[in-house]
């Protein structure tokens, strides 16, 4: 009788999405050929923003963490590349080396972090934010809140320097949007997910609760520390202040809950939705951010599936090949 | 006159039909004795009755008003009292203080601070005592004397003496003819069926959330209520669904 | 096989279940019985390693397990079924059993895949394979909660009242198919209110009160010793 | 040094302020009130435009602020926290992170980016102080600020224990739904405990605003420093919280002598030392000891 059952795993919808999100990256990554320099660069922010949705959500969605500190990591990336450019290393590869120093601090973290619940861990993240902080403006190299910029850059001119910007941050959104698809696709995906779902029945089921957790916890962290990386190729100098700042947590969280908590689509589309905000009334100041607070309020209390989480629980429709599907011979 | 009546109540827990079904009638002055193996729904019944569990069917009719749809709080304070399962004491808090916390905002009536503690005579030593460093006895008595702070109408008790040493269930039961004495209508959840006899006008006997016997203690046999209560037999009673 | 030394079990002053010696041998089907708070499921819990035990030891095949926690047994071999259901909801019923499977079972995936359709198949889920878990009802609840635990390759499987809130129909169907998971050689340790389900499966029965043991031995000798009939009905009536 | 241990002791006398609130509520209803700073800016502002537009002292105007802000602790409690508490373990969270930023933000947009302080409308409160024998120096506000917390926290352990609100909030505390049957209305409690503890945070903002300057972003530092003292003093009484800030205020006036810098780094390495001890000697690591500090009562 089971000869008869067997697994699938791609449907004709999902194969779609992948060839489609593959042909959309194949044409972006001809971008800086024709976008024109404006384009060009608000791209690179929504590649960013992307990076930064998907790791939050990661943490938060899937592993049940909410951090109020990623911009911890935000900002130590961004630094590792000041101190990894002054240390004589060229630009670019520094900042792809950025994350894995990065992740390493953070499995270094991990013991004490995530033995933190709840609120202990969310303001937790936030200390260790700002005891970073402190710690890089200590740096002689820093300046204290003065800042340092990334003077390796200077060697590009404008129009190149953009169009590496944006191939690396494209190719940074791509490896970690790929990162966690596969993460989700492997078995342990299917981990990950009943953490979500529940973490005790998790548990009495053998899975390694801490080991997935831990995994996360450092995809995320690195993830955050690329963007930062990135964010400093683009803003070119390095303020604390800036980097260090919680409103980087607070657009990670608006676009995660705005776009779908614990999906792996949601959060893209959250970060969209952001990166169109943010171009429509970003300068309108202060009423924007009020209204990005009153969004997550909003969305946190009475729509909490979020934009992509509301849709597929109407209409059902999986995108994404991270399932399982049972098919029967007739 | 009823105090109580309870018409086709269903209860779940999640997807989980703890009642199903349920009616029954308490008038003034009665003792009602809730039987039934555990998971057979008594528990909820009572919760359902008081307020703190909510009823996905049926109506509970409280002194002919339908109190159905009223919040426990408030259910309380028109004269419901439940000593839950468990006796759910405020552990951290003095037997002086579970006491005064439910008269805050209690009926005016016979009992207060001093005749609670003139009724349960076991208590006065331990006013100071917090509820966890209490025996189970006396931890029985506290809750007992917490519910009559709020000078009930109707007291509903959940497992009278489970868990207790008999000298403690003897020094329950007789502070309990106290309450009886006092006018106060009783329904009673009771492991112990010599009790039950002893002591109830009435009973009704739960398997699986469902009423399978109900009448005048005076008109039912052991024999009976152990069948019904094992369920080793199927009652003729029970139908069996689909 | 499962052996639990001097178990004990404190929740602050509350001693819910005090020095039990409990064991289950090979291909053995043990219920335990008791009311309300007796400390059955506490029992259940430290043998699976849900809670830590505050004294005592746990051991599976002679080797202590006392201080693994309830993940790392399961992958040794102890399954358990939760009083109430725990499904995954956001995820398929096959996604359910195969998390358990790849997890609890350590195996490949195809490996996996094959366990996960063999226990669904075994417990009569297979057809509902590809609801998402929040649609079941409560009999389908409870078998995913057992075809889960059979996916991590148990062998011995702890089931905490699965019988409970089930009609007659519903609690006979569980019954054959615990019956056909004896056959296949799994140790069986069932927590029951409802007797005569109970009684078609069990070699032994275990009376627990007040966190004791306070009698065990062949279903009809358990359940006619004076201390379960005063400890289920109360002193009197016996 | 005895001097820097002096002012860090007074300082703790002002954390300590900050982080009663923050306890009380995670007490009562689990909640861990990620706007608790932000509300203790917007309180500090609310002294601040009232004295300004009124010519009063900020003492007076704190007897306006606080009904205010406990008005608002009331109403938010019905109208979000409530709602957040029946929705799982995340929501709470990230709904009050939400209140933070539009508090934040919303004080910017009416004051504006500027530093404030209220030290100018107190006269020579703000820097009299005493001499003591070895040239210590005590500051008056300091001593009062102290003084307010040590009184906020006994009069707290008093209502909790003997006023009926008070009983019938622990009762709520320890079991809302065994609390409802003994006729407690449980949401009207903790819409209380809310107005309570945003009481206390009125005075913690006046009290900031009085010892140092504020701006519409400093919400984030003044949680950071409650949540702080709070994790440090857990040592399972109200007191406990009174000694972790005070700790917390003598570890960054002595970590502001290793380093100009040192003042915050101290902190918050005082902060993860007593969080690290505490997770690996216990094993495991909750908010257990939280939950039975402000419960407790002193001996």
């Amino acid at each position: 009788m089971t000869d008869a059952v067997w697994v699938r795993r791609w449907s004709s919808v999902s194969i779609i999405t992948i060839v489609g999100l593959a042909g959309i990256i194949a044409i972006l990554a001809f971008g800086p050929l024709f976008l024109g320099s404006y384009w060009t660069s608000r791209l690179t922010t929504l590649f960013i923003y992307i990076i930064l949705a998907v790791m939050w959500n990661a943490l938060a969605g899937y592993a049940g963490l909410v951090s109020v500190g990623q911009q911890a990591f935000f900002g130590l990336g961004a630094y590792v590349v000041i101190r990894l450019s002054d240390a004589g290393m060229p630009v670019y590869p520094a900042i792809a080396l950025a994350p894995v120093i990065i992740a390493v601090l953070a499995l270094v973290l991990s013991p004490l972090a995530l033995r933190l619940r709840g609120g202990e861990f969310a303001i937790g993240m936030w200390v260790f934010a700002e005891l970073a902080h402190l710690l890089v403006n200590l740096d002689s190299l820093i300046q204290g809140e003065t800042g340092r910029s990334l003077i390796a850059l200077s060697a590009f001119a404008p129009d190149v320097r953009r169009a590496n910007n944006y191939w690396f941050a494209l190719g940074a959104m791509t490896i970690f949007l790929a990162l966690v698809f596969v993460l989700l696709r492997s078995r342990m995906g299917a981990s990950v997910q009943a953490i979500r779902d529940n973490e005790e029945a998790a548990a009495s089921v053998g899975v390694r609760v801490m080991a997935t957790k831990r995994t996360i916890f450092v995809l995320a962290a690195a993830g955050c520390a690329a963007a930062g990386a990135l964010t400093l190729s683009t803003l070119i100098t390095f303020q604390p202040k800036t980097f260090f700042s919680v409103q980087w947590t607070a657009y990670m969280i608006f676009m995660t809950l705005v776009g779908g908590l614990g999906t792996f689509e949601g959060p893209i589309i959250g970060a969209i939705v952001f990166f169109i905000v943010e171009s429509l009334f970003g300068s309108s100041g202060v009423w924007y951010l009020i209204a990005l607070g009153a969004s997550a309020l909003v969305f946190s209390l009475w729509i909490p599936r979020g934009i992509w989480g509301t849709i597929t629980a109407r209409s059902g429709i999986q995108l994404m090949p991270i399932g399982y599907r049972l098919l029967f011979r007739k | 006159m009823n105090v109580l009546s309870v018409e086709a109540l269903d209860a779940r827990h999640g997807l989980l039909k703890a009642v199903r079904g349920v009616s029954f009638a308490v008038s003034a002055g009665e003792i009602l004795a809730l039987v039934g193996a555990n998971g057979a729904g008594k528990t909820t019944l009572l919760r359902t009755i008081a307020g703190a569990h909510k009823a996905s069917s049926g109506k509970v009719i409280f002194d002919g008003t339908d109190i159905s749809n009223v919040p426990a709080n408030k259910r309380t304070r028109a004269g419901i009292a439940l000593v839950p399962e468990g006796r759910r004491l405020f552990g951290e808090m003095t037997v002086e203080e579970n006491l005064l916390v439910a008269g805050r905002t209690g009926r005016k009536g016979p009992w207060n601070y001093a005749t609670v503690l003139d009724a349960f005579p076991m208590l006065q030593p331990l006013a100071q005592r917090k509820g966890n460093d209490l025996s189970g006895g006396q931890q029985q008595a506290t809750a007992i004397g917490r519910a009559l702070m709020t000078n009930p109408r109707l007291l509903l008790i959940d497992e009278v003496s489970l868990g207790l040493s008999p000298v403690a269930v003897n020094a329950v039961y007789e502070s309990l003819q106290t309450v009886i004495a006092s006018g106060a209508t009783i329904v009673l959840v009771e492991q112990d069926l010599s009790r039950v006899l002893r002591i109830s006008t009435r009973i009704v006997c739960l398997l699986e959330g469902r009423v399978v016997l109900e009448g005048r203690t005076s008109d039912v046999t052991k024999e009976q209520i152990t069948e019904a209560y094992f369920g080793l037999r199927r009652p003729a009673t029970l139908e069996v669904e689909a | 096989m499962l052996t639990a030394t001097g178990a004990t079990k404190r929740f602050g002053n509350f001693i819910a279940v005090d020095r039990v010696d409990f064991a289950v041998s090979r291909n053995e089907a043990v219920g335990i019985v008791g009311p309300n708070g007796a400390g059955k499921t506490t029992l259940l819990n430290l043998l699976a390693g849900t809670y830590p035990l505050s004294a005592g030891s746990v051991s599976l095949d002679g080797l202590d397990v006392s201080r693994t926690d309830a993940a790392a047994r399961c992958r040794m071999g102890i399954g358990r079924s939760h009083q109430v259901p725990r499904p995954f909801v956001d995820m398929t019923v096959f996604e359910n059993v195969f998390v358990a499977a790849s997890s609890g079972g350590s195996c490949t995936r195809a490996e996996g895949y094959k366990a996960s359709i063999a226990s669904l198949d075994l417990c009569g889920m297979l057809s509902n394979a590809n609801r998402t878990a929040a649609t079941l009802g409560l009999l389908d609840r409870k078998r995913l909660e057992l075809a889960r635990a059979l996916a991590t390759n148990p062998k011995v499987l702890l089931l905490d009242e699965i019988g409970a809130g089930l009609t007659d129909a519903e609690a006979s169907e569980l019954v054959t198919i615990i019956l056909q998971l004896r056959a296949t050689g799994i140790t069986i340790v069932w927590i029951e209110h409802i007797l005569h389900v109970l009684l078609q499966v069990i070699d032994r029965l275990v009376c627990m009160d007040s966190g004791v043991v306070i009698a065990q031995g062949k279903p009809e000798e358990a359940l006619a010793h004076p201390a379960v009939i005063e400890a289920y009905l109360g002193s009197g009536v016996a | 040094m005895i001097d820097q241990i002096v002012q860090g002791v007074l300082l703790g006398g002002y954390y300590a302020l900050v982080a009663c609130g923050l306890s009380f509520m995670y007490g009562v209803m689990r909640i861990i009130n990620l706007a608790h700073g932000s509300l203790a800016i917007l309180a500090a502002f609310l002294v601040w435009y009232i004295t300004e537009q009124l010519a009063v002292s900020p003492f007076i105007a704190l007897l306006i602020v606080v009904p205010i802000m406990a008005a608002l602790g009331w109403i938010l409690q019905r109208t979000v926290l409530d709602r957040s508490l029946r929705s799982g373990p995340l929501t709470p969270l990230l709904s009050t992170f939400g209140i933070a930023i539009i508090i934040d933000n919303g004080l910017f947009e009416r004051f504006g980016a500027d530093t404030r302080s209220l030290a100018p409308n107190i006269g020579d409160l703000s820097y009299k102080s005493w001499t003591l024998p070895g040239g210590v120096t005590v500051g008056q506000l300091g001593l009062l600020t102290l003084g307010v917390a040590v009184v906020l926290i006994v009069g707290l352990q008093l209502f909790l224990k003997y006023a009926p609100l008070g009983r019938a909030i622990r009762a709520t505390a320890e079991d809302p739904d065994t609390a409802e049957l003994m006729g407690i209305n449980s949401r009207s409690v903790y819409a209380a405990a809310a107005a309570i503890a945003l009481g206390t945070v009125a005075i913690a903002g006046a009290f900031l605003g009085m010892r140092a300057t504020f701006d519409p972003y400093s919400g984030g530092a003044q949680l950071i420093f409650a949540f702080e003292a709070v994790v440090i003093g857990g040592t399972g009484s109200l007191w406990g919280t009174l000694l972790g800030a005070i700790a917390l205020g003598v570890a960054q006036n002595l970590g502001a002598q290793v380093n100009p810098k040192g003042f915050l780094i101290a902190g918050h390495l005082l902060f993860f030392c007593v969080l690290a001890v505490r997770v690996f000697a216990a094993g495991g690591f909750s908010l257990n000891w939280l939950k039975a500090l402000w419960r407790s009562q002193p001996a």
